[in-house]
């Protein structure tokens, strides 16, 4: 260790100040999979000795590193309330997607973080009205801030969840869903899936489409009172935001997350900066007003 | 103030080696950049600018982070070793210094990453003031004073005497370990070179270059400019100019399979390769237009926004010299001015 | 990364003698990927088939490694055991760890280690694999037969009998080949042309088979199911439509000096001529070496006495291009050349001459009309030598290694003959080994040694010197008696080695066939495919894959037939999936590949492509799975990697080599 | 120069070009940059002297894609890169006008700078129609001279000839300005022996900084996405580790351009850290003469490269051990 | 790598799939040993082995790379192996200009027929690099440890 800076048990002190560098991960253990859609699983992760492997806010993204195949940041789909474990829903769509799907229950897997900042649960959310609109695999990350409104859920106003999806057994967490989300009082949970599918009895259209009918036939109001969050595929969102746009809903009550565009988290590496904006850093949460005056480079 | 003939360096190097590591600009096959010192190793203190700048002590081109080895139904992962032997860096110029500080507002800030700390605790930085200064400097448009250089110890070559001045306690610390070398020296002798460097500074054709119009808050006038559309057109997509510039910071983790483990390093990265910002999403700087704005918007518009107005470019040149082709900070810089924009 | 089984096969004690196939299978299973590992007795067998499908359904496998012996061997079982448990029959690797492993490998210790590593391979390279799927081509229900001898023949009746359309392309004037040239045939005495004829006659009258005599194969491309072959019909300069086949012209030809081919250079022949009186086609051929009309323009005599006028001495060669599914190589043999064999004095003295030159002799249509006389001064012969393994199993490189198999049985035909018709001429036979192993073949030896007492001496003959008296003073050893021999005869046989015929190197190249050392062609497996030649498409049929007596000769022209025919009677061909891919992303377009590509299977097409965003046209290199024969030249000719090769594709390969070297 | 710049000029007012590619004045007297030029105006920062060393003809593959044609200035041994791209289907010769430019050789600051001049401020007697033989630098520390042959890039010592292979027209004279034997470099280091081979090539090869530079400037390795970008080969490696990986990088660089490098020098020329990377490729240039018989890439358009090619009676790889 | 103070060599044999291949399994059924150090990868033809191949396995540790291909006339896609030839003549001829011994790596044409020959060629081969030794030029440092 070093020579000069030795203190009595041996540490060095010009550098203990720094815990395990962030880039390193921890060595977790999956001890649940399951099959949501055909392409899109949750995985558990535990610490090898249980609980948590680091504690997280919602919204935040975490690294999955696999060694000799690539990393790739996702978010982490549990909400920090649950004390025993945190969750991963991953779609199979690359490289590291692949082999992940390929995992068993009880293989190692690397994960490092917690990344990012957190949709404002603590503050700007709080006591307001939550309007959730969320598009496929979008519904991961939005999934971490819905359990904690539950969970919290005397904190908060009324809550809408308006969730569409390719096809009814695209629809993730749909246990949840039915099993808690619906049954939660003051929750109420609108399904909607883009095309006609026999055997499936909910709205049919897509998520724009029905978020603009719930608005104006008025299951949803926008008040003063009211921030929505929203998290999908680039077009949906472009969508929503012109939706909720026409409905009188200004920039700044509504959330989105820039997720899936980074490297190393610690807004260093120079990937992940649309303007003068680190997303790994002051995002992947973002109000949209403040992405509007980033400059169009995402 | 100190001084010790040039003809002893070499004693006074060795001296140093003693208690840790030295680096300094050696010359290996006709080109001179920072290596470790072995005794006998051809220092060279007159070429002005090493090929490769010095940011390679603290911020190795690549580094490994950690190793993980299949156990079992385990992975064990070794973290890297954190640098924790003293170790001394000699003969870096005003420019390199000023790199070396951009480069702690980076990677000291929150999250600290521990391996660039942990070299920058250990690390002495010896100055070393620029004889002659090149037609392609231009530090002193980012107020860096050449011919006072602010590091642990500052140093100045003067006929055949090297003038020596610690600065802050741990260039004291170094100066007590080889005080046996240093002699007392007159201090007007130094301010003489002083203001000769400062002289030849202002003859610099690039010393008047103003920055006018370049800060922190320009990003939408500058970002939606045409003269980029212009300018970038003869860029080959390399990666010298990011490779040999003393600020940038940008870096790729890798994974190398050995056959035994899986090493995962850290390595330098150029903002101007095609596929630097392909990620999941996929690539969202597709054309060598969006690449070179990005980087000269990084450096003049983007990291001062993010510290307090200080440029993300030290004035060194170095891209200027070694561009394929001749395409640099400068010429932008030159381009916007004269459009007025 | 697959779910991956691996299956260690013993292969009875083959592998597990000296690998510890216990060990290799407990080092396997912590192999990444690798969920399911287990050893059996017989994995090629039905059983060890049976225990791959149970393990695919109870594990839910995805990828096969079997390590056992050669893929060559069993690789296509095992892709039908994977295919029957519903994997993609691709999906299956095989180390090969008893050829390149246990047999060669004596320490347990290393086998094991290297078992281990070959295995390991296997699994980095199943990691990589994608399911392929075999492709089709259609099959051009024709066959094509190189050589009329009795091979070529066979082979086309049967396959024409199959009702497919066969051609002969045979290159002398008449079909019929070396078994026309012979007397009688053992070992049932059949006189050669009775039993020969007639199938020349089915041949010639079959409506299926067509026959190119006097011609050559020029060039071959395409692969099988759809072989292009350009047949160079050389000018007869006789028209074989006209030509009544009278004989006339032969009679009336004033140039008869030129030695007989047919007739093993014994006898003489005229300058048109038809090489023996049964030739099929019954049509002449003019040798424009020997006409005198070629040479000084004179003469002409034959067309003005052809009734038929069906001479023409302005006929060219023509190049026929024929199309076929099926390629059968039947071109025999020949006798070497005795040249390095002095010592039997054969090209001093004309009354040593070879078996095949007797065949002549005694033959009734032959030089000497069938009378047995001495070609020096034409007197009977008292004593006649024969001399067994004249440049057969000959370890320097003078003669051939090989045993040439059919001497032992022809020597004790003409000794009995000989002895028969003429009871007081005394035949001796000098021999290493007497081989007679086929059916009644040692009972017919037998009879010429007991009822025709036939000497036979076990010894071999140091040299044969011509005596200023005509006689032959052969000096030879007898190793029973362990004496030396000296015998004065009238007349040498020398049983000469046989070579496959010397166009075979020639048109092997052009078939792409393997052919080894000795010129004879290469089977696919020396035991279990005979008839065939690795290179698909293409079968064997008679001596030109290894030396055979008339017997053997018809069984395999039949069963080279019924290949043929299993081939030609399906529609579609399976081709082969590992064949060359362009990733159109990274695809340059400049040709490289193109120019390498041996089947001229790479076009290129200018196509719209989304490249991360940035929408062009560009060009684009195409593959022609029907084409591509998967050698992978245009892999490494491509820099950008953007060729790559399924099946055997840039990461699988790397993935094989770091498993190696780790 | 001035005949370049009317005659450009011409073409683009009359419409024949629709932008011409040449050299723009730079802001020190040494770094003129390629560029384009859409307007007569604009043409008047055109310059064409010593320093223009840059081969433009890899960037008429994207100037190919361009509405309307390309006036572009090829210096002879550009023209050899233009042969070859244009035999790879990459350049659209209807797409480019050539004006093949005279070439008396170019310069390297860098060989300047090694001389010991310092400060350079003005540099006269570069110009492409002066004489070309002294150097009168004008720097902050004094008149300084230099001889153009000691400043001349090293490709220029062993000029392939004067001869431009394609062009549409010619303006300028050349100088001939080869004074070196092209392959004495080379045959110095096959006479080394091994240990001092490998110490020469290490000792080079530790310098290099991976930044891509020779395989960027190169005209024949234009690859779309080069194999070390991509995980075709699995190989996507960027460490600098100096050991294995710089060698790996250099001699597949090598081997993908054996047969169609032109020998144009561009990649000695652009590499920061001055490693002579010539030598690679001139390597693999002498063996195919030697064993393949003389070829000169991009002599000819069309021409099939020595390693798409064969003949029945090739050397065997065993040549190598034999040839010492 | 050493073990028990003997040199193991690592070596990676390229071998064609009609030719070589065929020859290593006659030489197999004959029971000609060769040492185990030689590991064979099966390629469709010897125009299939990209120098990326090569120098990858001197980077990962192998000591010796041979390629067996048909005789050059006898090649199942008729022209592989001359186009094998002219890259292979070329890979070595720059292997030798940088310095790596000669005989590292090496070209052997065998044929399906010729089981003694490749046995030959492979203890010739192994016995060439044991007096090599191991593999320092071309190998990476971080695959040592």
């Amino acid at each position: 260790m070093c020579t000069e800076h030795k203190n009595e048990n041996h540490e060095c002190t010009c550098h203990t100040g720094y815990t395990l560098d962030t880039l390193i991960p921890k060595v977790g253990i999956i001890t649940d999979i399951r099959e949501e859609t055909p392409d899109v699983k949750t995985f558990r992760v535990n610490a090898p000795e249980g609980g948590k492997l680091f504690e997280h806010l919602p919204g935040q993204c975490a690294m999955i590193c696999v060694p000799g195949v690539s990393e790739g940041m996702f978010s982490i789909t549990s909400s920090p309330t649950n004390k025993e474990y945190q969750e991963f829903s991953i779609k199979r769509c690359g490289m590291l997607t692949d082999h992940l799907h390929t995992l068993q229950v009880g293989d190692p897997i690397t994960v490092r973080g917690p990344y990012g900042n957190n949709f404002p649960v603590d503050t700007v959310l709080k006591g307001k009205d939550l309007v959730f609109v969320a598009g496929g695999i979008g519904l991961a990350p939005l999934r971490s801030v819905i359990n904690y409104v539950i969970d919290n859920r005397a904190d908060y106003g009324k809550v809408d969840i308006v969730y569409g999806s390719r096809s009814a057994d695209d629809l993730v967490q749909l246990k949840e869903i039915r099993e808690l989300w619906m049954k939660t009082e003051g929750v109420n949970v609108h399904l909607t899936i883009d095309r006609e599918q026999e055997g499936w009895t909910g709205n049919v259209g897509f998520v724009p489409t029905y978020l603009k009918e719930l608005g104006e036939s008025g299951q949803i109001e926008f008040g003063v009172n009211t921030i929505s969050l929203v998290c999908g595929p680039p077009i949906m969102i472009k969508f929503v935001l012109a939706a909720l746009k026409d409905m009188g809903v200004s920039k700044d009550k509504i959330y989105t997350t820039l997720e899936l565009r980074m490297k190393c988290g610690v807004g260093k590496c120079g990937r992940c900066n649309i303007g003068s904006k680190y997303v790994c850093k002051d995002g992947p949460v973002f109000r949209c007003d403040e992405v509007d005056e980033l400059p169009n480079e995402y | 103030m100190l001084k010790i003939a040039k003809k002893d360096l070499a004693s006074l190097f060795a001296l140093i080696k003693e208690s840790g590591e030295l680096y300094l600009p050696v010359k290996v096959a006709e080109q001179t950049n920072f290596a470790a010192y072995e005794d006998g190793a051809e220092f060279d203190l007159d070429t002005l600018k090493s090929v490769k700048s010095p940011k390679d002590v603290f911020f190795p081109q690549s580094e490994t982070l950690y190793t993980c080895k299949n156990e079992g139904k385990t992975i064990k992962i070794t973290p890297e070793e954190l640098v924790d032997q003293p170790f001394v860096v000699f003969g870096m110029k005003a420019c390199d210094v000023g790199g070396i500080e951009v480069l702690d507002r980076v990677f000291l800030s929150d999250p600290v990453d521990s391996f660039y700390a942990a070299r920058r605790a250990h690390g002495t930085i010896v100055a070393l003031a620029c004889h002659e200064p090149e037609e392609s400097c231009f530090c002193k448009v980012f107020g860096i004073d050449a011919a006072e250089p602010v590091a642990d110890v500052a140093t100045w070559m003067i006929g055949d005497e090297l003038y020596w001045k610690a600065l802050t306690e741990k260039g004291e610390a170094l100066t007590e370990k080889v005080s046996s070398l240093l002699t007392d020296a007159d201090e007007q002798v130094v301010e003489n070179e002083k203001t000769a460097i400062r002289a030849i500074i202002e003859k610099l054709p690039y010393s008047d270059l103003s920055l006018e119009g370049w800060n922190g808050d320009a990003v939408a006038e500058k970002f939606d400019s045409k003269l980029w559309n212009e300018l970038y057109k003869p860029c080959l997509a390399c990666g010298t100019c990011t490779f040999v510039c003393p600020t940038c910071q940008c870096y790729d983790i890798k994974d190398y399979n050995t056959g035994s483990s899986v090493q995962r390093y850290r390595c330098w990265d150029s903002c101007m390769y095609s596929d630097f910002t392909m990620m999941a999403h996929g690539n969202n700087r597709t054309s060598q237009m969006q690449r070179f704005r990005q980087r000269f918007m990084h450096k003049l518009v983007y990291f001062p926004a993010n510290n307090d107005g200080t440029y993300s470019c030290v004035g060194c040149g170095r891209c200027v010299d070694k561009c394929p082709a001749s395409l640099n900070i400068v010429k932008v810089i030159k381009a916007f001015g004269e459009k007025g924009e | 990364m697959q779910r991956i089984g691996v299956f260690v096969c013993h292969c009875g004690s083959n592998i597990a003698a000296t690998v510890d196939v216990k060990k290799v299978v407990e080092v396997i299973r912590s192999e990444p990927g690798v969920v399911h590992a287990e050893d059996y007795q017989y994995m090629c067998s039905e059983a060890g088939q049976e225990r791959i499908a149970i393990a695919v359904k109870e594990h839910k496998l995805t990828g096969i490694v079997v390590c056992s012996c050669s893929p060559r061997m069993h690789e296509t079982t095992f892709r039908k055991a994977a295919e029957r448990a519903g994997l993609n029959p691709y999906m299956v690797e095989i180390a090969n760890i008893r050829e390149h492993c246990s047999w060669i490998h004596k320490d347990i210790n290393e086998g094991t280690e290297k078992a281990v590593i070959l295995a390991r391979a296997a699994v980095a390279k199943v990691n990589l694999n994608t399911p392929l799927y075999p492709g089709e081509s259609r099959v051009t229900k024709r066959a094509l037969v190189i050589g009329g001898g009795i091979a070529g023949i066979q082979t086309a009746l049967d396959i024409a009998d199959a009702g497919y359309e066969v051609d002969i392309v045979e290159k002398t004037p008449s079909i019929g080949g070396i078994m026309s040239q012979l007397d009688k045939t053992f070992p049932t005495l059949d006189c050669s042309a009775c039993i020969l004829t007639p199938k020349m006659v089915d041949a010639a009258a079959h409506e299926k088979i067509k026959l190119y005599t006097y011609s050559e194969v020029e060039k071959v491309s395409g692969f099988v199911g759809d072989f292009t072959v350009d047949i160079r019909k050389k000018a007869r300069y006789v028209d074989a439509d006209k030509c009544t086949g009278c004989g006339l012209c032969q009679e009336k030809c004033p140039s008869k000096k030129t030695p007989s081919e047919f007739n093993r250079g014994l006898g003489n022949r005229s300058a048109i001529y038809t090489p023996f009186a049964q030739a099929i086609p019954n049509v002449p051929v003019i040798d424009t070496d020997a006409c005198i009309k070629f040479k000084t323009g004179k003469c002409g005599l034959c067309q003005k006495v052809c009734a038929a006028g069906a001479i023409d001495y302005t006929q060219k060669d023509e190049i026929v291009t024929e199309k076929y599914g099926a390629i059968v190589v039947a071109t025999g043999f020949d006798t070497i050349k005795l040249d390095n064999y002095d010592e039997y004095a054969y090209n001093q003295s004309k009354d040593v001459i070879t078996s095949l030159e007797l065949e002549r002799v005694m033959n009734a249509a032959g030089p000497t009309h069938g009378h047995l006389e001495r070609l020096s001064d034409g007197k009977a012969p008292k004593e006649i030598v024969f001399i067994q393994c004249v440049g057969s199993r000959c370890s320097d490189d003078r003669g051939k290694p090989y045993c040439s198999k059919i001497c032992c049985m022809y020597t004790a035909k003409h000794a009995m003959l000989i002895r028969d018709k003429y009871p007081d001429v005394n035949v001796t036979v000098f021999y290493i080994d007497v081989r007679t192993p086929g059916k009644n073949f040692d009972e017919f030896y037998r009879r010429a040694v007991e009822q025709y007492g036939v000497n036979y001496v076990k010894g071999q003959v140091g040299k044969v010197i011509p005596q200023p008296n005509g006689k032959l003073l052969v000096q030879g050893s007898d190793l029973l008696d362990n004496k030396q021999i000296l015998k004065e005869a009238d007349m040498v046989v020398l049983a000469t080695a046989i070579e496959p015929n010397k166009d075979v190197r020639k048109i092997a190249t052009m078939l792409t066939a393997s052919i080894d050392t000795n010129n004879f062609l290469t089977e696919a497996h020396a035991k279990l495919r005979p008839v065939e030649s690795p290179t698909a498409g293409i079968f064997l049929s008679g001596v030109c894959q290894g030396p055979k007596d008339i017997p053997e000769t018809v069984s395999q022209a039949g069963a080279a037939a019924i290949k043929v025919v299993g081939l030609l009677a399906k529609d579609k061909l399976m081709t082969n999936p590992c064949t060359a891919h362009a990733d159109e992303l990274l695809c340059n377009g400049c040709s490289t590949c193109a120019n390498v590509c041996p089947y001229g299977a790479i076009s290129y097409e200018d196509k719209q492509v989304n490249d991360h965003g940035i929408r062009e046209t560009r060009r684009i290199a195409v593959v022609n799975n029907a084409l591509c024969q998967g050698c992978g030249a245009c892999t490494v000719a491509c820099p950008s990697g953007a060729m790559d090769l399924q099946g055997f594709s840039n990461r699988q390969i790397l993935a094989e080599v770091d498993a190696i070297c780790r | 120069m001035q005949e370049l710049i009317t005659r450009a000029k011409e073409l683009l007012e009359n419409g024949t070009v629709a932008r011409v590619l040449g050299w723009k004045i730079g802001d020190l007297p040494y770094n003129p940059e390629p560029a384009f030029f859409e307007t007569a105006e604009s043409l008047d920062k055109f310059v064409y002297n010593g320093f223009c060393g840059a081969n433009l003809s890899k960037y008429m593959i994207e100037a190919s894609k361009l509405e309307g044609k390309t006036l572009v200035c090829l210096k002879p041994c550009d023209t050899y890169s233009f042969n070859q791209l244009l035999t790879e289907h990459r350049v659209d010769r209807d797409k480019a006008y050539i004006i093949g430019v005279g070439c008396k050789g170019k310069l390297d600051v860098e060989k300047i700078k090694k001389t010991g001049i310092k400060g350079i401020v003005s540099i006269s007697g570069a110009e492409a129609d002066s004489a070309c033989d002294t150097l009168e630098i004008d720097t902050l520390y004094g008149k300084k001279s230099c001889a153009y042959g000691d400043a001349m890039l090293e490709r220029c010592h062993v000029c392939k000839g004067k001869e431009h292979k394609i062009y549409d027209e010619l303006i300028g004279e050349s100088r001939d300005t080869a004074d070196k034997e092209r392959f004495a470099e080379v045959e110095m280091i096959e006479a080394m022996s091994p240990e001092e081979k490998f110490a020469f090539f290490q000792k080079e090869l530790s310098k290099c900084i991976r930044c891509n530079a020779c395989r960027n400037v190169c005209p024949a390795c234009s690859c779309r996405k080069c194999v070390f970008d991509s995980n075709k080969f699995d190989s996507a490696q960027k460490a600098n580790v100096d050991s294995f990986e710089e060698k790996m990088f250099h001699i597949i660089r090598a081997f993908h351009v054996a047969g169609r490098c032109t020998d144009c020098g561009e990649c000695s020329r652009v590499c920061p850290q001055g490693i002579p990377l010539h030598l690679f490729n001139r390597k693999f240039i002498k063996d195919i003469d030697e064993l393949y018989g003389d070829y000169t890439a991009g002599a000819e358009a069309g021409s099939l490269a020595p390693l798409t090619d064969f003949k029945m009676d090739d050397a065997e790889p065993s040549i190598v051990n034999e040839r010492g | 790598m050493s073990v028990n103070n003997e040199f193991k060599p690592k070596i990676v044999a390229f071998c064609c799939n009609w030719c070589s291949y065929a020859g290593a399994d006659l030489a197999g059924s004959s029971r000609l040993a060769y040492p185990a150090d030689v590991k064979i990868i099966r390629v469709p033809c010897s125009c299939r082995v990209n120098p990326m191949f090569i120098l990858r396995a001197f980077e990962k540790g192998a000591d010796g790379v041979i390629i067996c291909g048909c005789h050059p006339g006898d090649c199942h896609y008729s022209t592989g192996n001359y186009y094998a030839r002219r890259r292979m003549t070329l890979l070595f001829s720059m292997l030798d200009y940088i310095g790596v011994e000669k005989g590292r790596a090496r070209v052997e044409w065998v044929s399906a027929a010729e089981g003694v020959k490749f046995a030959d060629t492979m203890n010739s081969f192994v016995s060439k690099i044991k007096d090599l030794g191991e593999n320092v030029r071309l190998g990476d440092i971080r695959c040592k440890n």
